[in-house]
């Protein structure tokens, strides 16, 4: 919204910080419960199932380890394009941002490779309840990368011109946010075999 | 405001992320040690560590208002309560009265040998 | 004692516990009974009282001077109070019927599916899961004063096994073999319901209870010893 | 969220005045007009909760006859009927109405603000929740019908068509469920966002009307609780239609697992909607007993702790699915925990009397009617929530009848409330009064006909969801038959009286007198708007000076004190 159409409700912060970045908080803690009730539903299962372990070995943790490191990464020019924002200078936050995009599709497409072999080598979907979550888990994780490249697309066409500025710090939160999430995904799905 | 604490007190992102880049080769590198707490300790011990310092130093939760961290929180301590309440049910085999006989005979198929690194 | 629960009045008590439980009901019954009509009594009379009238303003009080609040904080004390009593017979009988586990003196198989029970007697022999088994279809027949196991599965979704006259109720659920005990105190013949719905059939689920004696559950066992079948489910070999 | 306004919609807000019908009425980003769609939304599909309520109880109390205006309820209708009623009344009525509908209507106009602060995802929000209805309703005419496996969709029933036999309807309604939880996470972000940081200027926490206070309470646990569900519903629709195991115990899932998640939301819900109703409650009484709100932070900590409980009850409706029996104890004392707070609630409500001015209004009938059948809806829980006293009563007519005692004033009586107490803000006309006092009372008595009955019938063995109990002797005695055509009878009573309020409705707004801008002498900023308010509420904001709740201060020539007028 242009500053010019948003109302005057938006304009008034009574809880000490900018609406956008409060709803952006809001949004995190209810992605939280989301990711929560799936990771605890898969950990409940892993700690019953011992052969679980078994299939575990099949994923490949280099992989996962890359893919950590991309998103690590593209957390830093986020926070860099943050950073060049509060200086006001929007061309260098845009740059930034389509850096962090780069690394979302880099992560993108190393996740379709490594399934790819995945499925190849017969783990689908449906091969065993570990690798249900598997997918599952690491999918509904993707689609948030997906969303959020889309809306920092956005964002930075706008910063290219210096305009909404504030949202860059907004969608770097969120990005971040899903960095942590994937932190945690990584040990859970690739190192503990 | 966020930003002016911020600007005060800046914050060297290039060695924030150089740090989360050698947590994450520690914890790569630990299952090669094959002990099965370590692995736990590098696995998740550092997870919880780089989850902290992406929070603090990228989100910079710790400069915002205090009510965020205290809803982070609240939302996390919700999802312990909910493992706390469904674990009896779902992460044991057997309990009180009930059994899941078909997850007994996989646990007898797959072989102790293979026990991951998740098992308690 | 002369007083007659008020449960026992709609449904007969026909197992060990049954007593226990209308008893619970009693309790919480009067308890709860009186809150509510104190409540609704001064409920009513502050709406009657205080009915608007001319040249009567409205009083202005806060609230929080405890004189007034006291009125709000002395009942939600004892409401508090009332609670433990409910609490602490809740969780008996919740343990009387659930938990806690007598020794068995027979055992039958309850095994439920769309849309009928299997129910699985030790025949003459007394034990469960050997030759010469009774299995039965929508009819579970049990000898009265005798502690009974029952082994609680089923084939295909959730049901659960209910006998409102024993005041027992337990899900089938699948994947999972449930054990609980009952012991029947009363012949006679009772309704047996699914409670759990179970698909297109859940209202077509109607068993029987049948409490016989000694007496007429042997001569039961002797017109089907040829009948006997090992409708022992796989399930049950794994245990 | 905001991020989701595309640059290309910039001058739309701006452009809205001149806007045409369209813009102004189905587009609009207006918080008033999405109220209003929400709301009427959420009346639609009440009519059809209503309508499947109407078949079923007929079949109950006349098994196989062919219902007038419905037809013959055959076994599987009969589970499609009970499963979409709950499903509607509850996720398409109680939430758009009670939370999407007073939320969005009266956030900004109680915190003096021209509109809430993010529009698009509000509006957003409302157009993803009307797809959720359509795919609902759609999904009643499937092939294979209609989802039939109650509205807690437990798997396996739900999660394999070979079981359910409703093989589309079973997807769609949980696909309908999971688009409607997206909705009211986006409203409710776009409330606690409202709420938090767009106060008029001068409004202390403590000024804020306890309407708003407990709207957003409701959407904060809504938000913390869904979230599993959500999960949930993924792994279920997964199962249902990628062949999946997550709830398949002979491959390593759990059936369980799916009541936990369902139930960790599902308690959290009740209280999601109890809210909203409560502070309408709050409201209307102190308005119309002329008196202040009696220990207003005291209802508030109540209102902290019974959202904090709630969070650690759910699994008392699992007592005799399986669960481990030990942990019974523990959800038992949370229980009845829980008791403590609602019943200060009710007891602090009662208090608010005291010393008053009462007018019987109708507003004032629906709000009293509210805390006198809640209260029976309160204690009849406790039975429930005593896990000894559970093993009898789980799934019979009294559970049912005690959610019906909660439901029903919470939903029903709390909208019809609220909607005849801010009908002339809404609508600028006033309600006819004879008319509103023959619907209260033409709904109030048949409503107490059908459920107190229903809890006879439960405590003698009634279990759910059966069309038919000519199959079960004990349930088949005589005054068993005549309850329950006493049951019909009252249900098609209060059905028909609901026409009336229909009629009141079109009358007043077609022929009601005008309102004024304050006909009830409230202190609440809303009514210092015009009636109806203009888009963007007043020309100028208001600024706030002192709590809502100032009724008849002594030594005042007038009995109520507006908050924005300069002390």
């Amino acid at each position: 919204m242009s500053s010019a159409a948003r109302p005057i409700a938006t304009t008034r912060s009574a809880a000490g910080m900018p609406t956008g970045k409060l709803a952006v908080w809001w949004v995190i803690a209810s992605e939280i419960v989301i990711f929560g009730g799936l990771l605890a539903s898969y950990i409940m299962h892993r700690l019953a199932h011992d052969a679980w372990s078994a299939q575990a070995a099949h994923t490949n943790t280099w992989i996962g380890a890359f893919n950590t490191m991309v998103l690590l990464t593209s957390s830093l020019s986020a926070v860099l394009a943050h950073q060049a924002a509060e200086r006001g200078d929007g061309p260098k936050a845009a740059r930034l941002l389509y850096a962090t995009v780069a690394g979302a599709l880099t992560f993108l497409v190393v996740k379709a490779f490594e399934w790819s072999g995945e499925i190849g080598e017969g783990f689908t979907i449906t091969s065993s309840t570990f690798w249900s979550f598997y997918y599952t888990a690491a999918g509904l994780h993707a689609s948030h990368v997906i969303a959020g490249a889309i809306l920092m697309l956005f964002v930075a066409a706008d910063a290219r011109r210096n305009l909404e500025l504030h949202r860059v710090e907004l969608i770097g939160i969120y990005w971040h946010f899903v960095d942590i999430v994937w932190i945690f995904l990584f040990p859970l799905l690739y190192i503990a075999k | 405001m966020a930003h002016a604490h911020a600007t005060h007190h800046p914050i060297n992102y290039i060695r924030v992320w150089f740090i989360l880049v050698l947590l994450l080769i520690v914890s790569v590198a630990g299952p090669f040690l094959g002990i099965r707490w370590v692995t736990l300790l590098t696995a998740f011990g550092i997870a919880c560590i780089k989850a902290v310092m992406v929070a603090r130093n990228f989100m910079h939760i710790n400069l915002e208002q205090r009510y965020i961290s205290y809803v982070i929180i609240t939302v996390l301590v919700f999802m312990l309560l909910f493992f706390a309440g469904v674990s009896p049910d779902v992460m044991k085999k057997e309990g009180s009265g009930w059994v899941k006989p078909s997850w007994k005979a996989a646990a007898a198929a797959s072989s102790a040998a293979q026990g991951g690194a998740a098992h308690h | 004692m002369s007083w007659t629960p008020i449960l026992a009045r709609l449904v007969p008590e026909a197992s060990s516990y049954a007593r226990d439980l209308d008893l619970l009901f009693d309790l919480i019954f009067f308890l709860v009974g009186f809150w509510f009509l104190a409540s609704l009594f001064t409920f009513f009379w502050l709406c009657w009282r205080f009915r608007r009238r001319d040249g009567q303003p409205a009083e202005y009080y806060d609230g929080s001077e405890w004189k007034l609040k006291r009125w709000v904080t002395y009942p939600h004390l004892l409401v508090l109070f009332c609670d433990v009593f409910i609490i602490v017979g809740a969780v008996k009988v919740w343990y009387d019927i659930k938990q806690y586990l007598p020794p068995a003196e027979q055992t039958v198989r309850v095994i439920a599916q769309q849309w009928a029970w299997t129910f699985v007697h030790p025949g003459a022999d007394g034990q469960i899961d050997t030759a010469d088994d009774i299995a039965t279809l929508d009819e579970l027949h049990l000898v009265v004063g005798t502690k009974y196991h029952f082994k609680l599965e089923s084939r295909d979704v959730l049901h659960s096994f209910s006998i409102p006259a024993f005041r027992l109720k337990q899900d089938a659920v699948p994947g999972r073999v449930v054990t609980g005990w009952f012991e029947p105190t009363q012949t006679g013949t009772y309704d047996l319901q699914c409670v759990e719905i179970c698909g297109i059939g859940h209202a077509l689920m109607p068993a029987k209870a049948v409490i016989e004696t000694k007496e007429e559950h042997a001569a039961w066992i002797a017109s089907h010893s040829q009948v006997a079948i090992a409708a022992t489910t796989p399930r049950a070999s794994q245990e | 969220m905001a991020e989701h306004a595309a640059p290309h919609h910039h001058d739309e807000h701006a452009a809205h005045h001149e806007a045409g019908f369209v813009r102004t009425y189905l587009f609009s980003t207006d918080h008033k007009i999405i109220a209003m769609q929400y709301m009427f939304t959420g009346m639609a599909m009440g009519l059809i909760g209503a309508y499947f309520a109407y078949a079923f109880n007929m079949q109950l109390a006349f098994p196989g006859m062919d219902v007038p205006g419905f037809g013959v309820v055959s076994a599987s209708r009969y589970n499609a009927l009970v499963t979409n009623h709950g499903s509607i009344m509850i996720f398409w009525v109680a939430m758009p109405v009670l939370l999407a509908a007073y939320g969005n209507y009266l956030i900004p106009l109680m915190l003096g603000c021209d509109d809430m602060v993010f529009p698009r995802i509000n509006r957003l929000s409302y157009q993803i929740f009307l797809l959720s209805a359509i795919v609902l309703v759609a999904s009643f005419f499937v092939p294979g019908g209609g989802f039939a496996g109650a509205w807690t969709s437990y798997p396996p029933l739900s999660a394999k068509p070979e079981y359910g036999l409703t093989p589309l309807g079973s997807s769609m309604w949980l696909a309908a469920v999971a688009l409607e939880f997206v909705a009211f996470l986006l409203g409710g972000i776009n409330f606690i966002t409202t709420a938090m940081n767009s106060r008029a200027p001068g409004m202390r926490l403590y000024d804020v009307p306890m309407v708003i206070w407990m709207i957003v309470v409701a959407s904060i646990l809504f938000m913390c609780s869904v979230g599993p569900l959500i999960a949930g519903a993924i792994m279920l629709l997964m199962d249902q239609n990628l062949g999946t195991a997550f709830f398949d115990p002979e491959r390593g899932g759990d059936p369980i697992l799916w009541q936990h998640l369902f139930w960790f939301f599902g308690h959290p819900e009740v209280y999601v909607v109890l809210l909203p109703t409560v502070g309408i409650v709050a409201e209307i009484i102190t308005t119309f007993a002329r008196k202040k709100l009696f220990a207003y932070r005291t209802v508030l900590y109540t209102v902290f702790g019974t959202g904090v409980l709630s969070f650690t009850v759910w699994a008392h409706h699992q007592f005799i699915a399986g669960i481990d029996p030990r942990m019974a104890h523990i959800f038992t004392i949370t229980t009845l925990l829980i008791s403590i707070p609602i019943a200060e609630m009710m007891f602090i409500y009662i208090a608010t009397l005291y010393g008053g001015s009462i007018q019987f209004t109708t507003p004032m009938l629906w709000a009293l009617a509210f805390i006198g059948e809640f209260l029976i809806g309160g204690v009849t829980g406790i039975f429930l929530g005593a896990s000894g006293a559970d093993v009898y009563f789980h799934d019979t007519y009294f559970v049912l009848a005690h959610f019906h005692y909660t439901f029903f004033p919470i939903t029903i009586i709390g909208f019809y409330a609220g909607f005849t107490y801010w009908f002339p803000k809404m609508f600028g006309k006033m309600m006819d009064e004879r008319l509103g006092k023959i619907h209260f009372w033409g709904t109030i008595i048949p409503f107490n006909m059908i459920f107190i009955p229903l809890f006879v019938l439960g405590a003698a063995g009634q279990h759910r969801r059966i069309y038919d109990y000519r199959n079960f002797p004990d349930l088949s005695q005589p005054w068993m038959w005549n309850t329950r055509h006493v049951i019909a009878a009252a249900v098609c009573t209060m059905l028909a009286f609901q026409a009336v309020f229909f009629i009141n409705l079109a009358k007043s707004l077609i022929a009601g007198k005008k309102a004024p801008k304050n006909p009830w002498r409230a202190n609440t900023l809303e009514w210092t708007a015009e009636s109806p308010p203009p888009h963007g509420n007043w020309a100028e904001l208001p600024r706030v000076y002192r709590g809502p709740y100032e009724y008849s201060v002594p030594g005042r020539k007038q009995d109520y004190w507006p908050q924005n007028e300069p002390a």
